[in-house]
């Protein structure tokens, strides 16, 4: 059951579609705690991404794909966001590279080295209040899973719950990096926009992953009203 | 768990920035959210051309005397909204590019790379960087792309904001006030001819030596967002905002100005510290929407408190220079002069928003 | 019939102007609506002391080096609140000295003819009246007041308002941001050496060729009052304001930028009327809260549609310059230039608020 | 039953403090449409009158009460009604000249003097909304009150009547003269404040009038709860 060029484009465009819907939810938290843009300047990314997909000849390896998300989140989304996001879809290809079609492994491999250039880049560790509190736990638990034994549609649902419960967890926590930072006790209580993102960016892998195998048109969406 | 979901239409979303749907418009003097940054640079463009002029693609601001051979090229940016910071400071004798991005969001690398590129007279170039998380990467990767094309580029990291606690695990403190002085006077420093390892060194040291502390009586309202970013009640102020709409560290009742000053500069003077016989540059900052009226009125308390602990103002600037969009407050920036941070100052400079000796 | 009476203890209304009973504050960085004016002077004068001087007894603005031997006085004043009007603009080649009255009342007598007498160099002066009644009759008595010491004084009269129905039988239009132009114009001219009889027939030559007209997208709220003016709506604008908070003429939903800008245009280039071939300064006004990123672009827009009728910018001015305390809003002013007139306008000048060649 | 010194005094005083009481209302009726400063012109200028008056040795002349609080007016009012009302108290004063006390034609010929001034100075002619729709028929009713033989205090009362009279009637006027002319059609449906504060004036006047007659402390106030 290998991740072919079209089930990527398929993830990315479910996840531009995710930020799309969620613009004004996302610059609500970033109003909270921030400046009022992670939403708006993540939708002006992913439409970038999309726009970068959308004349990809067929052929192109998935390594590429990712490549052009990267390309186009570096160069449209600003702010903290865009060198994170940018980052780890520019590590995840370079991690990628070469390959025709993924593996489960291949995926596992992708998502750490996505987490290790947001690292990278941002300094943030677990408990900093950032995307980094949803990017770890789920990183883990893709791994974990694959290495269990698990399918990869299961481990990246796996994945998607701990990016979420990681998300989540970011409540309570008072920021070390980033805007929120600046609130120092008061940006507790709010949950981190960042971490939202990197959360919906799991759970749509996820849902793409659970729709179908690879090749073929857009997936339809499977189990829906 | 999150509003909506991949199930609705995305078509249906494109152009919820623009004019929104239910035909609610904010109370400004604009057309449509997401054009603003570039029309408003379309006005600038048109109304100093004699300056400087603006390309759009990747949008920088650039003097249209660009590059001068020799002189080192000095480059900010961040953000919009923070009017005129960056824009309004291009030209003679201050900054010679600025890199605007969308409003309260840091430029990419693309149009940082440009302006670097345009401005490189063969002296290298030097960023001047709001220490903001965003604003840090974006440049930090535009230098390294415009290394790669062998432009030697120096970026000084400005982060004067007393309100935020410091801490080596934190993304420390926050760029404001401070950098209209640095551009100032580094801008006047390259136009004598200083080469970059040297402006760097001096930028440090102009960094090293400034502290500011702002406050909010009003929010503001981010365009794309479409109402204010925060809500503060009629009674109320907030204390140690930086220059992003963001709260601040504190929400207190509104004072008298001569309390709210004092708010703002106990902390300002504390953190340097300064002390009697220190001779400063004292700034008094409007957030964009407060009058010039209050803005001196508070100015003369400032000083008064400053003669009061032997601080004597020897130079100043009053005004709305770097500003979070319409948001009432004002911000108290002190940096603590010597004779060379003197003579820059005063020396020319022609730009929309600040013009002497010219 | 109206409320409260004769009845009412008088005691407990002293001191209601001071901070409101209850404890409630305005959203200004002020101390007490009865001292704002002359703290915010104190400033003033503790920030440009290179230039100016506050006398406080009467209250006025003057030039450190008045009078001038052989030099007309030029002399303005009014109500406060419209900062930097006029006091920001007293300086080498403006103003010698401003009378500034309470928030929005024109100044007595007393402090115009002692501003007169002190910037009388034997060769007259010039007094800049914008066209409110209080400001006429105030001027116009101190005028009266200053012959009879011999001092002689002309009084120009502005009044470039369009959105005022002009009729011999009202107050007439008001005076607006014409005044800016005429100031720096006159000051210019003065600077120069013209006679009192010249430069009042140039100040009535640009108030013949300057039109304005306003709008609000917000109320301002008057120290003393401690309430908005007039209340609108979230979703309405006031066209046709003038600068004292007063509503305008109409009231309309809010529009986009350049909807606004040619509702302010039209009237403007209709009245004189402008043509194609002239040759225009173009002030783009802010009304004390619009920052200028909405401001340039709105000049952006102005500049295309002159364009578009064969009018050209020679020169322009945008930012908050005459204003209504904080109120957020704009005015667009046209004035014809001349030769004449460009070259006094590029004339050095040395104020707070407009400086360059020098 | 002559009008004493004490008697313009007493009388000043009232006004002073009709103003104080109606200060925040008289700004208000300025909000609507002019610049919300009338009140509390009008009450720094008679503030300062009555700081005039304190130090008036109590041999002044009638004309001399009026002269002070002219200058007052003119000296700390500004704005329209500063010179108006400074005018009008400073023509009257002049009305006045040299009589020690003052019989009623002696206070119809002030007021007309005071009209006078006002209509000299502002060009305002009835009906163009400003104070001297007030002052019009204010003098004209004292005026023919003692003409008829009417004592002072009912031609005042008839005068007091009449401004209110005329401060009512400027509400559906569209303005023609001061601030309020600006709004054009706008300002119908309002009432002009300084019409308000004129008939103030009258009401003030009447009102001492009718506490008694001259001579003496401060009258009491007749007839209140
Ligand atoms: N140093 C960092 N490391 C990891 N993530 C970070 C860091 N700084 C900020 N972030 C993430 O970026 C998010 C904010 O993104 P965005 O609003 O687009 O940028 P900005 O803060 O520049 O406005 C935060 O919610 C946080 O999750
Ligand atoms: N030309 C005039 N003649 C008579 N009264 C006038 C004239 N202009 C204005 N007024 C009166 O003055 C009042 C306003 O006074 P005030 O608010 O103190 O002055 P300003 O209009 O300068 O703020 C108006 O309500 C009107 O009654
Ligand atoms: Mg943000
Ligand atoms: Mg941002
Ligand atoms: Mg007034
Ligand atoms: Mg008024």
């Amino acid at each position: 059951m290998a991740v072919t060029t079209q089930d990527l484009v398929t993830f990315v465009t479910a996840y531009a579609e995710v930020i799309a819907a969620n613009r004004a939810y996302l610059i609500d938290l970033d109003a909270a705690i921030g400046d009022a843009d992670h939403g708006e300047n993540l939708d002006r990314g992913m439409k970038a991404a999309m726009a970068e997909l959308a004349d990809a000849p067929d052929e192109v390896a998935p390594a590429e794909v990712l490549r052009r998300v990267a390309t186009a989140l570096v160069s449209k989304v600003g702010g903290a966001a865009g060198p994170l996001y940018g980052t780890a879809f520019l590590r995840a290809s370079g991690a990628l590279r070469g390959k025709p079609a993924l593996d489960a492994p291949d995926v596992v491999a992708a998502i750490g080295a996505g987490l290790d250039g947001v690292v990278a880049r941002g300094k943030a560790v677990a408990g900093d209040k950032t995307m980094v509190d949803a990017w770890e736990p789920a990183a883990r638990a893709a791994e974990q899973a694959v290495s269990a034994g698990t399918p990869l549609a299961g481990a990246l649902a796996a994945a998607a719950d701990a990016a979420e419960e990681g998300m989540r967890a970011t409540v309570p926590l008072v920021a070390r990096k980033g805007r929120a930072s600046y609130l120092g006790e008061r940006s507790a209580g709010h949950q981190d926009p960042g971490a939202t993102s990197t959360a919906m960016l799991f759970r749509a892998m996820a849902d793409v992953a659970a729709r179908g195998t690879g090749g073929g048109g857009p997936a339809e969406p499977a189990g829906q009203a | 768990m999150w509003h909506g979901g991949a199930e609705q239409n995305v078509d249906a979303m494109i152009g919820y920035a623009v004019v929104p749907r239910d035909g609610v418009r904010m109370k400004k003097i604009i057309n449509d959210p997401s054009t603003v940054v570039e029309e408003s640079l379309a006005g600038l463009a048109a109304a100093h051309a004699d300056l400087l002029r603006v390309e759009f693609d990747p949008t920088f601001v650039v003097r249209t005397d660009a590059p001068r051979p020799g002189k080192v090229g000095v480059v900010s940016g961040g953000g919009s909204g923070h009017e005129p910071l960056h824009g309004g400071f291009v030209g003679r004798g201050m900054l010679d590019a600025a890199c605007p991005g969308p409003v309260f969001t840091s430029p990419t690398p693309d149009p940082i790379l440009a302006a670097t590129r345009v401005v490189d007279g063969g002296a290298g170039v030097l960023h001047i960087v709001k220490n903001y998380t965003g604003d840090v990467l974006n440049f930090e990767t535009a230098a390294e792309l415009a290394a790669a094309e062998d432009i030697s580029v120096e970026a000084v990291v400005i982060d004067d904001d007393v309100a935020v606690k410091d801490s080596l695990y934190t993304a420390g403190r926050r760029g404001v006030g401070g950098t209209v002085l640095a551009e100032k006077i580094i801008g006047a420093a390259a136009e004598r001819g200083d080469d970059l390892p040297a402006l760097a060194t001096l930028c440090r040291r102009v960094n090293a030596r400034v502290r500011s502390m702002g406050m909010a009586l009003t929010s503001c309202t981010v365009p794309h967002a479409g109402k204010p970013t925060f809500e503060l009640g009629e009674q109320e102020m907030e204390i140690g905002i930086g220059i992003h709409g963001e709260p601040g560290r504190e929400r207190l009742p509104l004072e008298p100005a001569d309390a709210i000053v004092e708010r703002l500069l106990g902390p300002v003077v504390a953190d340097l510290p300064f002390g009697s016989g220190d001779g400063v540059l004292l700034f008094v900052n409007g957030m964009g929407g407060t009058p010039l009226m209050e803005l001196y009125l508070a100015y003369g308390h400032v000083e008064k408190l400053l003669a009061a602990q032997g601080i004597t103002v020897e130079r100043r600037l009053v005004g709305n220079y770097i500003t979070s969009l319409e948001m009432q407050g004002m911000s108290i920036t002190l940096l603590k002069l010597d004779e060379e941070m003197v003579e820059l100052w005063d020396a020319p400079v022609h730009t929309p928003a600040l013009r002497w000796g010219v």
